[in-house]
Protein backbone atom coordinates (compact mmCIF):
# COMPACT_ATOMS: atom_id res chain seq x y z
CA UNK A 1 0.00 0.00 0.00
CA UNK A 2 1.11 3.42 -0.51
CA UNK A 3 -0.03 6.70 0.79
CA UNK A 4 -1.02 9.89 -1.59
CA UNK A 5 -1.82 13.62 -0.03
CA UNK A 6 -4.71 14.42 -2.32
CA UNK A 7 -5.48 18.37 -2.72
CA UNK A 8 -8.90 20.25 -3.90
CA UNK A 9 -9.15 23.48 -4.81
CA UNK A 10 -12.16 26.31 -6.07
CA UNK A 11 -15.35 24.30 -6.64
CA UNK A 12 -13.67 21.38 -6.06
CA UNK A 13 -12.80 21.69 -2.35
CA UNK A 14 -16.12 22.83 -2.17
CA UNK A 15 -17.90 20.14 -3.13
CA UNK A 16 -15.45 17.77 -1.18
CA UNK A 17 -15.99 20.14 2.27
CA UNK A 18 -12.27 19.70 2.86
CA UNK A 19 -8.89 21.27 0.98
CA UNK A 20 -6.87 18.11 1.19
CA UNK A 21 -6.86 14.49 2.99
CA UNK A 22 -4.90 11.38 2.95
CA UNK A 23 -5.53 8.20 0.42
CA UNK A 24 -4.55 4.80 1.36
CA UNK A 25 -4.07 3.06 -2.02
CA UNK A 26 -2.82 -0.50 -3.44
CA UNK A 27 0.74 0.33 -5.09
CA UNK A 28 -0.41 -0.38 -8.54
CA UNK A 29 -2.92 2.54 -8.30
CA UNK A 30 -3.06 5.26 -10.83
CA UNK A 31 -4.42 9.03 -10.94
CA UNK A 32 -8.05 7.75 -12.47
CA UNK A 33 -7.95 4.92 -9.86
CA UNK A 34 -7.81 7.95 -7.04
CA UNK A 35 -10.27 9.75 -8.79
CA UNK A 36 -12.95 7.15 -8.82
CA UNK A 37 -12.36 5.89 -5.55
CA UNK A 38 -12.72 10.23 -4.74
CA UNK A 39 -15.92 10.39 -6.84
CA UNK A 40 -17.33 7.63 -4.59
CA UNK A 41 -16.72 9.12 -1.16
CA UNK A 42 -17.75 12.66 -2.19
CA UNK A 43 -21.32 12.85 -3.85
CA UNK A 44 -21.76 15.33 -6.72
CA UNK A 45 -17.29 15.55 -7.40
CA UNK A 46 -18.19 12.94 -10.48
CA UNK A 47 -20.08 15.44 -12.38
CA UNK A 48 -17.15 17.74 -12.75
CA UNK A 49 -14.04 15.00 -13.26
CA UNK A 50 -15.16 15.26 -17.05
CA UNK A 51 -13.42 18.25 -17.35
CA UNK A 52 -10.88 18.09 -14.44
CA UNK A 53 -7.34 18.17 -14.75
CA UNK A 54 -4.78 16.26 -12.41
CA UNK A 55 -1.19 17.40 -11.57
CA UNK A 56 1.06 15.01 -9.38
CA UNK A 57 3.81 17.01 -7.19
CA UNK A 58 2.52 20.15 -8.93
CA UNK A 59 3.20 19.37 -12.40
CA UNK A 60 0.47 17.99 -14.91
CA UNK A 61 0.18 14.21 -15.79
CA UNK A 62 -2.26 12.14 -17.30
CA UNK A 63 -5.41 9.69 -15.65
CA UNK A 64 -3.20 6.40 -16.46
CA UNK A 65 -0.12 8.24 -14.28
CA UNK A 66 0.81 5.68 -11.40
CA UNK A 67 1.04 7.37 -8.14
CA UNK A 68 3.97 6.87 -5.71
CA UNK A 69 4.08 7.01 -2.07
CA UNK A 70 3.86 10.16 -0.69
CA UNK A 71 2.81 12.02 -3.83
CA UNK A 72 0.74 14.97 -3.98
CA UNK A 73 -2.32 14.85 -6.25
CA UNK A 74 -4.37 17.80 -6.85
CA UNK A 75 -7.29 18.08 -8.59
CA UNK A 76 -7.22 20.78 -11.30
CA UNK A 77 -10.63 22.65 -12.17
CA UNK A 78 -10.97 24.69 -14.92
CA UNK A 79 -8.27 27.40 -14.85
CA UNK A 80 -9.77 30.79 -14.47
CA UNK A 81 -8.95 31.74 -18.19
CA UNK A 82 -11.24 32.82 -20.87
CA UNK A 83 -13.26 35.58 -19.61
CA UNK A 84 -11.79 38.72 -19.77
CA UNK B 1 2.78 34.19 -0.29
CA UNK B 2 5.42 33.48 -2.38
CA UNK B 3 8.29 34.93 -3.82
CA UNK B 4 11.47 33.70 -6.24
CA UNK B 5 13.45 34.87 -8.97
CA UNK B 6 15.52 33.31 -11.94
CA UNK B 7 18.04 35.21 -13.40
CA UNK B 8 16.11 38.63 -14.73
CA UNK B 9 12.44 37.09 -14.63
CA UNK B 10 10.33 38.17 -11.14
CA UNK B 11 6.85 35.66 -10.15
CA UNK B 12 4.88 37.23 -7.36
CA UNK B 13 1.65 35.79 -6.26
CA UNK B 14 0.12 38.09 -3.16
CA UNK B 15 -2.88 38.82 -1.41
CA UNK B 16 -2.61 42.67 -1.83
CA UNK B 17 -3.25 45.34 -4.41
CA UNK B 18 -0.53 45.28 -7.34
CA UNK B 19 1.78 47.99 -7.81
CA UNK B 20 1.86 48.56 -11.81
CA UNK B 21 4.52 51.62 -11.60
CA UNK B 22 6.95 48.74 -9.66
CA UNK B 23 6.05 45.76 -12.09
CA UNK B 24 7.19 48.38 -14.79
CA UNK B 25 10.37 49.82 -12.76
CA UNK B 26 11.50 46.18 -12.29
CA UNK B 27 11.72 45.17 -15.96
CA UNK B 28 13.05 48.76 -17.19
CA UNK B 29 16.85 48.31 -18.53
CA UNK B 30 19.23 50.19 -20.49
CA UNK B 31 19.18 46.79 -22.98
CA UNK B 32 15.11 47.69 -23.51
CA UNK B 33 13.41 50.21 -26.16
CA UNK B 34 10.28 49.27 -25.22
CA UNK B 35 8.12 47.16 -22.33
CA UNK B 36 4.93 45.98 -22.72
CA UNK B 37 2.71 45.63 -19.83
CA UNK B 38 -0.81 43.75 -19.03
CA UNK B 39 -3.01 44.64 -16.48
CA UNK B 40 -6.55 42.35 -15.92
CA UNK B 41 -8.96 43.89 -13.75
CA UNK B 42 -12.11 43.59 -12.44
CA UNK B 43 -14.57 44.18 -15.19
CA UNK B 44 -18.50 45.37 -13.97
CA UNK B 45 -21.01 42.65 -15.01
CA UNK B 46 -24.79 41.34 -14.70
CA UNK B 47 -25.88 37.58 -14.50
CA UNK B 48 -28.46 36.52 -16.87
CA UNK B 49 -30.77 36.38 -13.81
CA UNK B 50 -29.46 40.32 -13.16
CA UNK B 51 -27.43 40.31 -10.22
CA UNK B 52 -24.26 42.65 -10.56
CA UNK B 53 -20.79 41.81 -9.88
CA UNK B 54 -19.45 43.51 -6.95
CA UNK B 55 -16.03 41.98 -6.86
CA UNK B 56 -13.33 38.46 -8.24
CA UNK B 57 -12.38 36.20 -5.13
CA UNK B 58 -9.24 34.91 -6.59
CA UNK B 59 -7.40 31.17 -5.28
CA UNK B 60 -4.46 29.88 -6.34
CA UNK B 61 -2.59 26.41 -5.98
CA UNK B 62 0.53 28.57 -5.10
CA UNK B 63 3.25 25.91 -5.21
CA UNK B 64 2.21 24.81 -8.87
CA UNK B 65 1.45 28.52 -10.24
CA UNK B 66 4.76 29.78 -8.85
CA UNK B 67 6.92 27.08 -11.03
CA UNK B 68 4.31 27.53 -13.90
CA UNK B 69 4.92 31.34 -13.77
CA UNK B 70 8.56 30.54 -14.28
CA UNK B 71 8.13 28.33 -16.73
CA UNK B 72 5.64 30.92 -19.08
CA UNK B 73 8.48 33.43 -18.39
CA UNK B 74 11.40 30.80 -19.88
CA UNK B 75 9.38 29.79 -22.81
CA UNK B 76 8.56 33.34 -23.93
CA UNK B 77 12.30 34.34 -23.49
CA UNK B 78 13.02 31.44 -25.97
CA UNK B 79 10.63 32.78 -28.42
CA UNK B 80 11.09 36.20 -28.19
CA UNK B 81 14.31 38.22 -27.24
CA UNK B 82 13.05 39.14 -23.82
CA UNK B 83 15.60 41.51 -21.47
CA UNK B 84 13.17 40.60 -18.33
CA UNK B 85 9.81 39.59 -17.34
CA UNK B 86 7.84 40.45 -14.28
CA UNK B 87 4.11 38.47 -13.38
CA UNK B 88 2.35 39.36 -10.15
CA UNK B 89 -0.94 37.70 -9.61
CA UNK B 90 -3.28 38.81 -6.86
CA UNK B 91 -5.23 36.46 -4.71
CA UNK B 92 -7.85 36.88 -2.72
CA UNK B 93 -11.00 39.61 -3.20
CA UNK B 94 -10.67 42.26 -6.07
CA UNK B 95 -12.81 44.77 -6.44
CA UNK B 96 -14.28 46.43 -9.45
CA UNK B 97 -11.71 48.22 -11.38
CA UNK B 98 -8.90 46.98 -9.59
CA UNK B 99 -5.72 45.21 -11.17
CA UNK B 100 -5.74 40.40 -10.67
CA UNK B 101 -3.07 39.95 -12.50
CA UNK B 102 0.15 42.15 -14.12
CA UNK B 103 2.70 41.18 -16.30
CA UNK B 104 5.57 43.49 -17.78
CA UNK B 105 7.91 42.70 -20.67
CA UNK B 106 11.04 44.43 -21.34
CA UNK B 107 12.71 43.66 -25.02
CA UNK B 108 15.25 45.65 -27.33
CA UNK B 109 11.96 46.64 -29.94
CA UNK B 110 8.39 47.38 -29.11
CA UNK B 111 7.02 44.12 -31.01
CA UNK B 112 8.47 41.41 -29.39
CA UNK B 113 7.62 42.84 -26.35
CA UNK B 114 3.63 43.21 -27.09
CA UNK B 115 4.10 39.90 -28.94
CA UNK B 116 5.63 38.03 -25.89
CA UNK B 117 3.44 40.25 -22.98
CA UNK B 118 -0.01 38.83 -25.30
CA UNK B 119 1.36 35.42 -25.14
CA UNK B 120 1.93 35.34 -21.71
CA UNK B 121 -1.37 36.59 -20.19
CA UNK B 122 -3.16 33.96 -23.04
CA UNK B 123 -1.07 31.19 -21.78
CA UNK B 124 -1.32 32.19 -18.14
CA UNK B 125 -5.04 32.42 -18.11
CA UNK B 126 -5.33 28.94 -20.32
CA UNK B 127 -2.58 26.94 -18.29
CA UNK B 128 -2.09 28.82 -14.79
CA UNK B 129 -3.52 26.79 -11.33
CA UNK B 130 -5.35 30.10 -10.21
CA UNK B 131 -9.01 30.03 -10.43
CA UNK B 132 -11.54 32.56 -9.84
CA UNK B 133 -14.83 33.12 -7.74
CA UNK B 134 -17.92 36.04 -8.75
CA UNK B 135 -18.91 37.58 -6.28
CA UNK B 136 -22.27 38.93 -6.94
CA UNK B 137 -24.14 42.32 -4.76
CA UNK B 138 -26.79 39.60 -3.92
CA UNK B 139 -24.33 37.67 -1.43
CA UNK B 140 -24.46 34.54 -3.84
CA UNK B 141 -21.04 34.01 -5.58
CA UNK B 142 -20.63 31.43 -8.40
CA UNK B 143 -16.85 29.34 -9.48
CA UNK B 144 -16.08 31.07 -13.11
CA UNK B 145 -16.77 28.48 -15.82
CA UNK B 146 -19.35 26.44 -13.67
CA UNK B 147 -23.09 27.00 -13.15
CA UNK B 148 -22.71 25.83 -9.30
CA UNK B 149 -24.25 28.87 -7.09
CA UNK B 150 -22.66 28.79 -3.34
CA UNK C 1 3.57 72.00 -20.65
CA UNK C 2 0.36 71.43 -22.20
CA UNK C 3 -2.34 69.14 -20.80
CA UNK C 4 -5.99 68.31 -22.24
CA UNK C 5 -8.48 66.61 -21.44
CA UNK C 6 -11.01 65.40 -23.77
CA UNK C 7 -14.08 62.86 -22.78
CA UNK C 8 -12.32 59.85 -21.76
CA UNK C 9 -8.97 60.35 -23.17
CA UNK C 10 -6.05 62.52 -21.33
CA UNK C 11 -2.86 63.75 -23.00
CA UNK C 12 0.00 64.93 -21.41
CA UNK C 13 3.33 66.56 -23.05
CA UNK C 14 5.68 66.97 -19.87
CA UNK C 15 9.31 67.99 -19.25
CA UNK C 16 9.76 65.48 -15.78
CA UNK C 17 10.24 61.83 -15.38
CA UNK C 18 6.43 59.63 -16.29
CA UNK C 19 4.76 58.17 -13.20
CA UNK C 20 3.36 55.16 -15.38
CA UNK C 21 1.55 53.52 -12.22
CA UNK C 22 -0.35 56.89 -12.57
CA UNK C 23 -0.71 56.26 -16.25
CA UNK C 24 -2.21 53.06 -15.65
CA UNK C 25 -4.35 54.14 -12.50
CA UNK C 26 -5.84 57.13 -15.05
CA UNK C 27 -7.46 54.25 -17.48
CA UNK C 28 -8.57 51.72 -15.07
CA UNK C 29 -12.43 52.04 -14.88
CA UNK C 30 -15.19 49.11 -13.71
CA UNK C 31 -16.55 48.96 -17.55
CA UNK C 32 -12.94 47.82 -18.42
CA UNK C 33 -11.19 44.06 -18.45
CA UNK C 34 -8.05 44.90 -19.60
CA UNK C 35 -5.10 47.36 -19.77
CA UNK C 36 -2.92 47.36 -22.33
CA UNK C 37 0.07 49.99 -21.46
CA UNK C 38 3.32 50.40 -23.53
CA UNK C 39 6.43 52.55 -22.37
CA UNK C 40 9.03 53.71 -24.70
CA UNK C 41 12.59 53.17 -23.12
CA UNK C 42 16.16 54.35 -24.29
CA UNK C 43 17.76 51.74 -24.81
CA UNK C 44 22.00 51.91 -25.17
CA UNK C 45 23.39 51.58 -28.35
CA UNK C 46 26.83 52.49 -30.17
CA UNK C 47 27.27 53.90 -33.18
CA UNK C 48 29.12 52.49 -35.93
CA UNK C 49 32.17 54.41 -35.37
CA UNK C 50 32.03 53.63 -31.52
CA UNK C 51 30.59 56.35 -29.50
CA UNK C 52 28.19 55.07 -27.02
CA UNK C 53 24.78 57.11 -26.22
CA UNK C 54 23.75 58.54 -23.37
CA UNK C 55 20.51 59.86 -23.25
CA UNK C 56 17.99 61.14 -26.07
CA UNK C 57 16.40 64.71 -25.78
CA UNK C 58 13.17 64.91 -27.06
CA UNK C 59 11.58 67.84 -28.45
CA UNK C 60 8.00 68.43 -29.63
CA UNK C 61 6.24 71.24 -31.67
CA UNK C 62 3.83 71.13 -28.73
CA UNK C 63 0.55 72.89 -29.48
CA UNK C 64 0.56 70.39 -33.14
CA UNK C 65 1.69 67.25 -30.92
CA UNK C 66 -0.91 67.49 -28.35
CA UNK C 67 -3.69 67.84 -31.36
CA UNK C 68 -2.18 65.20 -32.64
CA UNK C 69 -2.38 62.95 -29.86
CA UNK C 70 -5.80 63.87 -28.97
CA UNK C 71 -6.85 62.97 -32.70
CA UNK C 72 -4.79 59.57 -32.01
CA UNK C 73 -6.96 59.08 -29.10
CA UNK C 74 -10.04 59.35 -30.85
CA UNK C 75 -9.20 56.94 -33.97
CA UNK C 76 -8.44 54.44 -31.84
CA UNK C 77 -11.57 54.98 -30.13
CA UNK C 78 -13.58 54.55 -33.57
CA UNK C 79 -11.45 51.04 -34.63
CA UNK C 80 -11.39 49.71 -30.94
CA UNK C 81 -14.28 49.29 -28.24
CA UNK C 82 -11.76 51.79 -25.82
CA UNK C 83 -12.54 52.49 -22.37
CA UNK C 84 -9.87 55.27 -21.91
CA UNK C 85 -6.47 56.23 -23.18
CA UNK C 86 -4.05 57.90 -22.06
CA UNK C 87 -0.71 59.34 -23.96
CA UNK C 88 2.32 60.64 -22.02
CA UNK C 89 4.99 62.07 -23.33
CA UNK C 90 8.56 63.36 -21.94
CA UNK C 91 10.06 65.87 -23.44
CA UNK C 92 13.75 67.24 -22.66
CA UNK C 93 16.74 64.93 -21.74
CA UNK C 94 15.71 61.23 -21.18
CA UNK C 95 18.77 58.65 -19.76
CA UNK C 96 19.26 55.04 -20.12
CA UNK C 97 16.20 53.27 -19.22
CA UNK C 98 13.95 56.17 -18.41
CA UNK C 99 10.73 56.30 -19.86
CA UNK C 100 9.87 58.81 -23.61
CA UNK C 101 6.74 57.81 -24.10
CA UNK C 102 3.63 55.96 -21.91
CA UNK C 103 0.56 54.89 -23.76
CA UNK C 104 -2.27 52.76 -21.54
CA UNK C 105 -5.84 51.77 -22.76
CA UNK C 106 -8.30 49.99 -21.15
CA UNK C 107 -10.89 47.74 -23.30
CA UNK C 108 -13.40 45.28 -21.94
CA UNK C 109 -11.57 42.87 -23.37
CA UNK C 110 -7.64 42.69 -23.73
CA UNK C 111 -7.49 41.78 -26.87
CA UNK C 112 -9.14 45.31 -28.25
CA UNK C 113 -6.48 46.36 -25.20
CA UNK C 114 -3.39 45.02 -26.94
CA UNK C 115 -4.43 45.89 -30.64
CA UNK C 116 -5.37 49.83 -29.56
CA UNK C 117 -2.45 50.04 -27.53
CA UNK C 118 -0.47 48.88 -30.50
CA UNK C 119 -2.07 51.32 -33.58
CA UNK C 120 -1.39 54.03 -31.10
CA UNK C 121 2.50 53.80 -30.40
CA UNK C 122 3.10 52.69 -34.13
CA UNK C 123 1.23 55.36 -35.09
CA UNK C 124 2.51 58.12 -32.58
CA UNK C 125 5.78 57.22 -34.15
CA UNK C 126 5.18 57.45 -37.42
CA UNK C 127 3.09 61.09 -37.49
CA UNK C 128 3.18 63.17 -33.80
CA UNK C 129 5.44 66.29 -34.61
CA UNK C 130 8.37 65.37 -31.93
CA UNK C 131 11.97 64.34 -32.73
CA UNK C 132 15.20 62.93 -31.06
CA UNK C 133 18.27 63.87 -30.54
CA UNK C 134 20.89 61.51 -30.07
CA UNK C 135 23.43 62.50 -27.24
CA UNK C 136 27.11 60.57 -27.11
CA UNK C 137 29.30 60.03 -24.36
CA UNK C 138 31.72 61.90 -25.81
CA UNK C 139 29.84 65.16 -26.00
CA UNK C 140 28.32 65.06 -29.64
CA UNK C 141 25.16 64.61 -30.19
CA UNK C 142 23.20 63.49 -33.47
CA UNK C 143 19.14 64.48 -34.96
CA UNK C 144 18.21 60.94 -35.08
CA UNK C 145 16.89 59.83 -39.13
CA UNK C 146 20.30 62.11 -39.91
CA UNK C 147 23.99 62.32 -40.21
CA UNK C 148 24.46 65.76 -38.66
CA UNK C 149 26.77 65.58 -35.81
CA UNK C 150 25.78 68.77 -33.79
CA UNK D 1 1.29 91.39 -49.21
CA UNK D 2 1.11 88.65 -46.81
CA UNK D 3 2.95 88.01 -43.25
CA UNK D 4 3.38 84.56 -42.14
CA UNK D 5 5.00 82.82 -38.91
CA UNK D 6 7.57 80.42 -40.00
CA UNK D 7 8.87 77.91 -37.23
CA UNK D 8 12.00 75.72 -37.07
CA UNK D 9 12.24 72.29 -35.55
CA UNK D 10 14.56 69.68 -34.19
CA UNK D 11 17.62 69.62 -37.37
CA UNK D 12 16.17 72.61 -39.15
CA UNK D 13 16.39 74.87 -35.93
CA UNK D 14 20.09 74.14 -35.89
CA UNK D 15 20.61 74.95 -39.27
CA UNK D 16 18.65 78.23 -39.30
CA UNK D 17 20.43 78.99 -36.17
CA UNK D 18 16.60 80.63 -34.68
CA UNK D 19 13.20 78.77 -33.80
CA UNK D 20 11.24 80.93 -35.61
CA UNK D 21 11.16 83.92 -38.16
CA UNK D 22 8.65 86.32 -39.99
CA UNK D 23 8.16 86.52 -43.58
CA UNK D 24 6.77 88.77 -46.15
CA UNK D 25 5.07 87.33 -49.26
CA UNK D 26 3.11 88.17 -52.58
CA UNK D 27 -0.93 86.91 -51.73
CA UNK D 28 -0.37 84.14 -53.98
CA UNK D 29 2.89 82.25 -52.20
CA UNK D 30 2.42 78.60 -51.21
CA UNK D 31 3.51 76.53 -48.63
CA UNK D 32 6.64 75.65 -52.01
CA UNK D 33 7.04 79.24 -52.66
CA UNK D 34 7.77 79.93 -49.02
CA UNK D 35 10.10 76.70 -48.51
CA UNK D 36 12.31 78.03 -51.61
CA UNK D 37 12.75 81.62 -49.86
CA UNK D 38 14.11 79.83 -46.91
CA UNK D 39 16.42 77.64 -48.68
CA UNK D 40 17.91 80.74 -50.75
CA UNK D 41 18.18 82.35 -47.13
CA UNK D 42 19.47 79.61 -45.12
CA UNK D 43 23.10 77.83 -46.65
CA UNK D 44 22.53 74.32 -45.72
CA UNK D 45 18.46 74.03 -45.42
CA UNK D 46 17.60 72.89 -48.83
CA UNK D 47 19.38 69.32 -48.62
CA UNK D 48 16.98 68.33 -46.20
CA UNK D 49 14.17 70.24 -47.88
CA UNK D 50 12.77 66.67 -49.90
CA UNK D 51 12.36 64.45 -46.82
CA UNK D 52 10.44 68.23 -44.81
CA UNK D 53 6.81 67.80 -44.29
CA UNK D 54 4.62 71.48 -44.06
CA UNK D 55 1.89 72.06 -41.11
CA UNK D 56 -0.13 75.23 -41.35
CA UNK D 57 -1.98 76.37 -38.39
CA UNK D 58 -0.77 72.62 -37.26
CA UNK D 59 -2.08 70.74 -39.46
CA UNK D 60 -0.66 68.91 -42.52
CA UNK D 61 -0.42 70.36 -45.78
CA UNK D 62 0.81 69.96 -49.07
CA UNK D 63 3.69 72.07 -51.28
CA UNK D 64 0.57 73.59 -53.25
CA UNK D 65 -1.53 74.76 -50.21
CA UNK D 66 -1.55 78.79 -50.53
CA UNK D 67 -0.58 80.31 -47.26
CA UNK D 68 -2.82 83.41 -46.00
CA UNK D 69 -2.13 86.11 -44.01
CA UNK D 70 -1.40 85.50 -40.59
CA UNK D 71 -0.06 81.74 -40.85
CA UNK D 72 1.65 79.65 -38.51
CA UNK D 73 3.94 77.59 -41.53
CA UNK D 74 6.07 74.45 -39.52
CA UNK D 75 9.09 73.18 -41.31
CA UNK D 76 8.45 69.23 -40.10
CA UNK D 77 11.50 67.10 -40.42
CA UNK D 78 11.27 63.58 -40.37
CA UNK D 79 9.61 62.36 -36.89
CA UNK D 80 11.47 60.38 -33.85
CA UNK D 81 9.32 57.16 -35.08
CA UNK D 82 11.38 53.83 -36.40
CA UNK D 83 14.18 53.32 -33.79
CA UNK D 84 12.27 51.22 -31.10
Amino acid sequence: MKQIEVKFFAVLRDVAGVPALRLEMPDTATVGDAAGILAERFAGLGRYLPRVGYAVNRSYVKADCVLQDGDELALIPPVSGGNL
Amino acid sequence: MNKAQANSDWIEILARPLDVGRVSDMVADPAAGGIAVFIGTTRAETSSDGRELVALDYEAYEEMAVQQLHDLARRARAKWPVVRTVIVHRIGRVPLSEASVAIAVSAPHRGDAFEACRWLIDTLKAEAAIWKKEIWADGTSTWSGHDRRT
